[in-house]
């Protein structure tokens, strides 16, 4: 592949870190978000500070951690605690400002299913399930989500939710949230390999850029709704040939994320 | 490790093998396949490749966890057909798995109100969800300075945690660096408590740094001592997570033949964890081993 | 010091000094009282000198606490006078000071409810005492399990909590070896936090040894260098406890006079800890230096 | 004082040692209950395991702590840490045989006020308060309470009930204890500088034994209640060179506590 062109996944990589751009700590997935952070942190947002649901805050990974858990992001480490400190003290705490969710699928509202597909006592397909992802989306003070977006991923109705968006529309989940004591304002952006979307009045998913290369038909034929485009819909500037090298040499040499 | 397991380990046990990526003690698990254990309740909040096996190899009847998969790969397929309504549950099937599902807080809590001897732990998760939906025990709580409900998790009490550690003394005083997932917690809330180590060292080396010794003696009832026993998981300082073998297992786990011979190759036709290591070969474990950082000593005092 | 408590410690605060018998902030709370700061509610599990000295100064309105006395060898006279009915509240007397008062496993579950932003925090303490009668805020709460109740306390966040530590590097990432009390939770509970250091480090130091580190310096507004600072508390492998002065305090703080002449030859008469330790002498401070007892390096392994 | 004369502070210290034989962890008090369980572990309990309220599990103090916060018990202890994980998991988990508690005030079920003489709101004398006593009291499994007696100090009724003992009597005691899950049995022993005090079936304290030199007329001049006697009522045992020797000489060589 020449630096010229790109995958659809280095575009949503690229996409994602540059939304992180102005955040301070941002609480860290694995894979995709992985790649993301790290690229912002190497680029749009330097001083970045990535907490690690396994117990990691200050992170200095000498190489791309192979999990959320790897040893590389212990050693050189700020801090290194258990998990009962970092559930307790650093995200329901509310020190995290962004968390970065993936999910199997999504509504309009932003709200989240990584439990089941189907039925939950008798599931089409078992998923991984909630991990800290259901109080990410209540205690961190917005989420990103990055994901791929599909007709079966992208969806009116999510047969589970695993994680809250906006419920069911910005006025309820406002209000919710307010009553309740959320720390979190809840999702406040979707980067997929055809786009970046945000949340409009309502709280709903709007397109506000398409990726290079991808149409509205694309995002249509990947959408499980009716599509709502911003009347100044962008294009998103394509990969530089920094961002690019920095993915393909430093972050995800073996492409395991990328390719 | 044998007769750990023979002596701690009983058939309906609720067994906690935890460990958040690091420190797995796959060596404990593949002797509770050996010994053939029936109807445990497995907990643990990423079940990891050690609970598909062992559920694979039928040692289990309930399955509490958090976040079911193989970490930064793929599926748990052993799993995921024990609980998919294809593959379970139906005429010449498998009886499907029975599953109490929580948030990773929801499980760190529930060991937390174990080992604290508390009736539950409130934790501000679950709101708006489907959770409390699949699973009963999650339940809401109303303060009682009339600011609201948050959710509360049931106390977890295993009959056996089992943790593995970098070292611990004859007593069972252990030491952990690194990732310290919730073991603590897992080990005060248990009724039985095994510890598996690298390395058995004198007393003084324990006593020399109090602040780093994560489990005291007093709740542990075995110390075994087995070198590289948590591969392919990991041990801070001592050897590299075997990340080919969490490759590999993704083809084996998808298919249920390749899956039972691997248990025959690596676990029943072996009497331990040192054949266990021959089979592997000192090129695979030489190339986990990593450089060193040290932590640096610091100075207690003495105070006579 | 000057700036630290004049940008951040403001009249009418709630301030936490915490530390168990280790690690007490002295210098701080003497900069509090040099600088006048008045209406505060001094929160701590023990007051210890530091807030008989503070609260004989009239900075405090209230005192929140668990156990009121000098440790191992007497009273707090200057608190005593502002509850006893024969000392305050009288016509001509001081004002009672307000009080309010739990057990230390109450002041440490109100920390922790403060740090995890929880509104309340469960513990089975308290059952048929006069506690509650005495302090309306410790409540009962049923267990949602059908198990019964438990007692609650509520969520305690300092506008600024004050810790003394061993060493933390320019950002504030802060080490703690020894006891450790409940500073952690009584940090991250706080909205601001001053951190008070022995000695401050290169960031390598702290980053060799992350599973050491107690306080981030996320949380952290200030970090002050300031040797001796805990002094005639004491800091584990720097220095001991000076117990000669705990012993004079008792005579000194039976007596008002005698108190107040105290605060003014050893705090409002000096500019700071320099001039402190200067009067302090030498061989005093000498005095209180420990033999060496090493903690001992363990390896955390490079993993690039 | 020669070795053949004795302190009655000695005898009380002594008879408190003795009656931890047997015992595994006990959770150490300062002043008093501090030289006693150090004298039991040099004498009739070697294997007896200290824990401090401080946070300091398997200490091994090089001098007598001067407080139970001194830096010689956290040297070369075995495990120290937060008082969080100190009072949940130790304490509250049930991890402790005996709890010592000294005491302003007792009433004959062994109830215990630490906090006031006089009125809650305008004390005569405001005393320490609770500190760990109220939980200890509840989660040991049983209360050992060491103090000199006096009609000031065993009442008739306790000003404060900072701690509960055997609360109206041993029927109600163990409903209650049962009914709410508490760990503790409840006091098991007084020991004072005249003699020791153990509950009988109503949960009542019994002198069982007179210190040496001590008469039935000073106990029931130091007790505020008609005092029950033992029927075989037994005399201590006075120390024995030994015992004298080793709180001479090693625990307590300045007469600090028992001069």
């Amino acid at each position: 592949m020449s630096d010229a062109a790109f995958s659809k996944s280095e575009m949503m990589i690229v996409a994602a870190a540059r939304e992180l751009a102005g955040q301070r700590v941002c609480f860290v997935g694995v894979g995709l978000p992985n790649i993301a952070v790290n690229l912002a942190k190497l680029t749009v947002t330097p001083h970045l500070e990535l907490v690690y649901e396994s117990g990691v805050f200050g992170a200095r990974p000498a190489r791309l951690p192979l999990s959320i858990g790897d040893p590389t992001i212990v050693t050189g480490a700020t801090s290194v605690v258990s998990m009962y400190e970092l559930f307790s003290f650093y995200l329901q705490g509310g020190l995290i400002d962004v968390g970065f969710l993936g999910a199997a699928q999504i509504d309009r509202f932003g709200n989240i299913n990584t439990t089941v597909i189907g039925d939950y006592e008798t599931p089409v397909t078992r998923l991984p399930g909630s991990g800290g992802a259901c109080e990410i989306a209540i205690n961190a003070r917005e989420v990103f989500v990055i994901m791929r977006q599909s007709k079966r991923s992208f969806v009116e109705t999510i047969d589970f939710r695993t994680s809250a968006g906006n419920l069911g529309g910005a006025e309820a989940s406002e209000r919710i949230r307010r009553e309740q004591g959320w720390l979190g304002r809840g999702p406040s952006v979707v980067v997929t390999d055809l786009g970046i979307w945000h949340f409009d009045a309502n709280g709903e998913m709007r397109l506000d850029s398409l990726h290079p290369g991808a149409t509205l038909d694309d995002v249509r034929n990947a959408t499980g709704w009716e599509v709502s485009v911003a009347p100044a819909l962008a294009q998103t500037p394509a990969p530089t040939a920094d961002e690019l090298r920095l993915i393909r040499e430093e972050l995800d040499p073996g492409g395991a994320y990328t390719g | 490790m044998h007769d750990a397991v023979a002596a701690l380990v009983r058939d309906g046990d609720t067994v906690a093998i935890e460990g958040f990526t690091h420190l797995i003690s796959f060596a404990a698990g593949h002797e509770i396949i050996r010994q053939r254990k029936r109807d445990l309740t497995l907990a643990r909040l990423t079940p990891d490749l050690i609970y598909d096996q062992m559920i694979a190899a039928g040692v289990a009847r309930k399955l509490i966890f958090s976040w079911l998969g193989n970490p930064g790969v793929g599926g748990l397929g052993a799993i995921r057909r024990r609980i998919e309504s294809a593959t379970s549950g139906g005429a010449g099937q498998p009886p499907r798995l029975e599953i109490e599902e929580y948030s990773h807080f929801g499980m760190v809590g529930r060991y937390t109100a174990g080992a604290a001897n508390l009736p539950f732990y409130p934790l501000r998760s679950y709101f708006e969800t489907d959770m409390p939906k699949a699973n009963p025990l999650i339940r809401e709580i109303e303060s009682p300075y009339g600011d609201g409900k948050v959710y509360a998790v049931p106390p977890l009490k295993p009959d056996v945690s089992i943790v593995h550690a970098q070292r611990a003394d004859a007593n069972g005083n252990t030491q952990i660096w690194g990732l310290l997932g919730c073991q603590k917690e897992a080990a005060f809330a248990a009724e039985r408590v095994i510890v598996v180590v690298e390395e058995l060292v004198d007393e003084a080396v324990i006593r020399a740094d109090p602040n780093r010794t994560v489990i005291p003696g007093l709740i542990v009832d075995a110390v075994v001592v087995e070198p590289y026993g948590a591969h392919p998981s990991y041990v801070q300082g001592a050897y590299d997570r075997d990340n080919r073998f969490y490759l590999d297992w993704d083809a084996i786990t998808k298919d249920e033949d390749a899956l039972q011979s691997w248990l025959n190759d690596w676990v029943y036709d072996l009497d331990g964890r040192a054949t266990y290591l021959e089979k592997l070969g000192p090129e695979r474990i030489a190339s986990l081993k990593p450089g060193s950082a040290p932590s640096g000593s610091v100075d207690y005092g003495r105070y006579a």
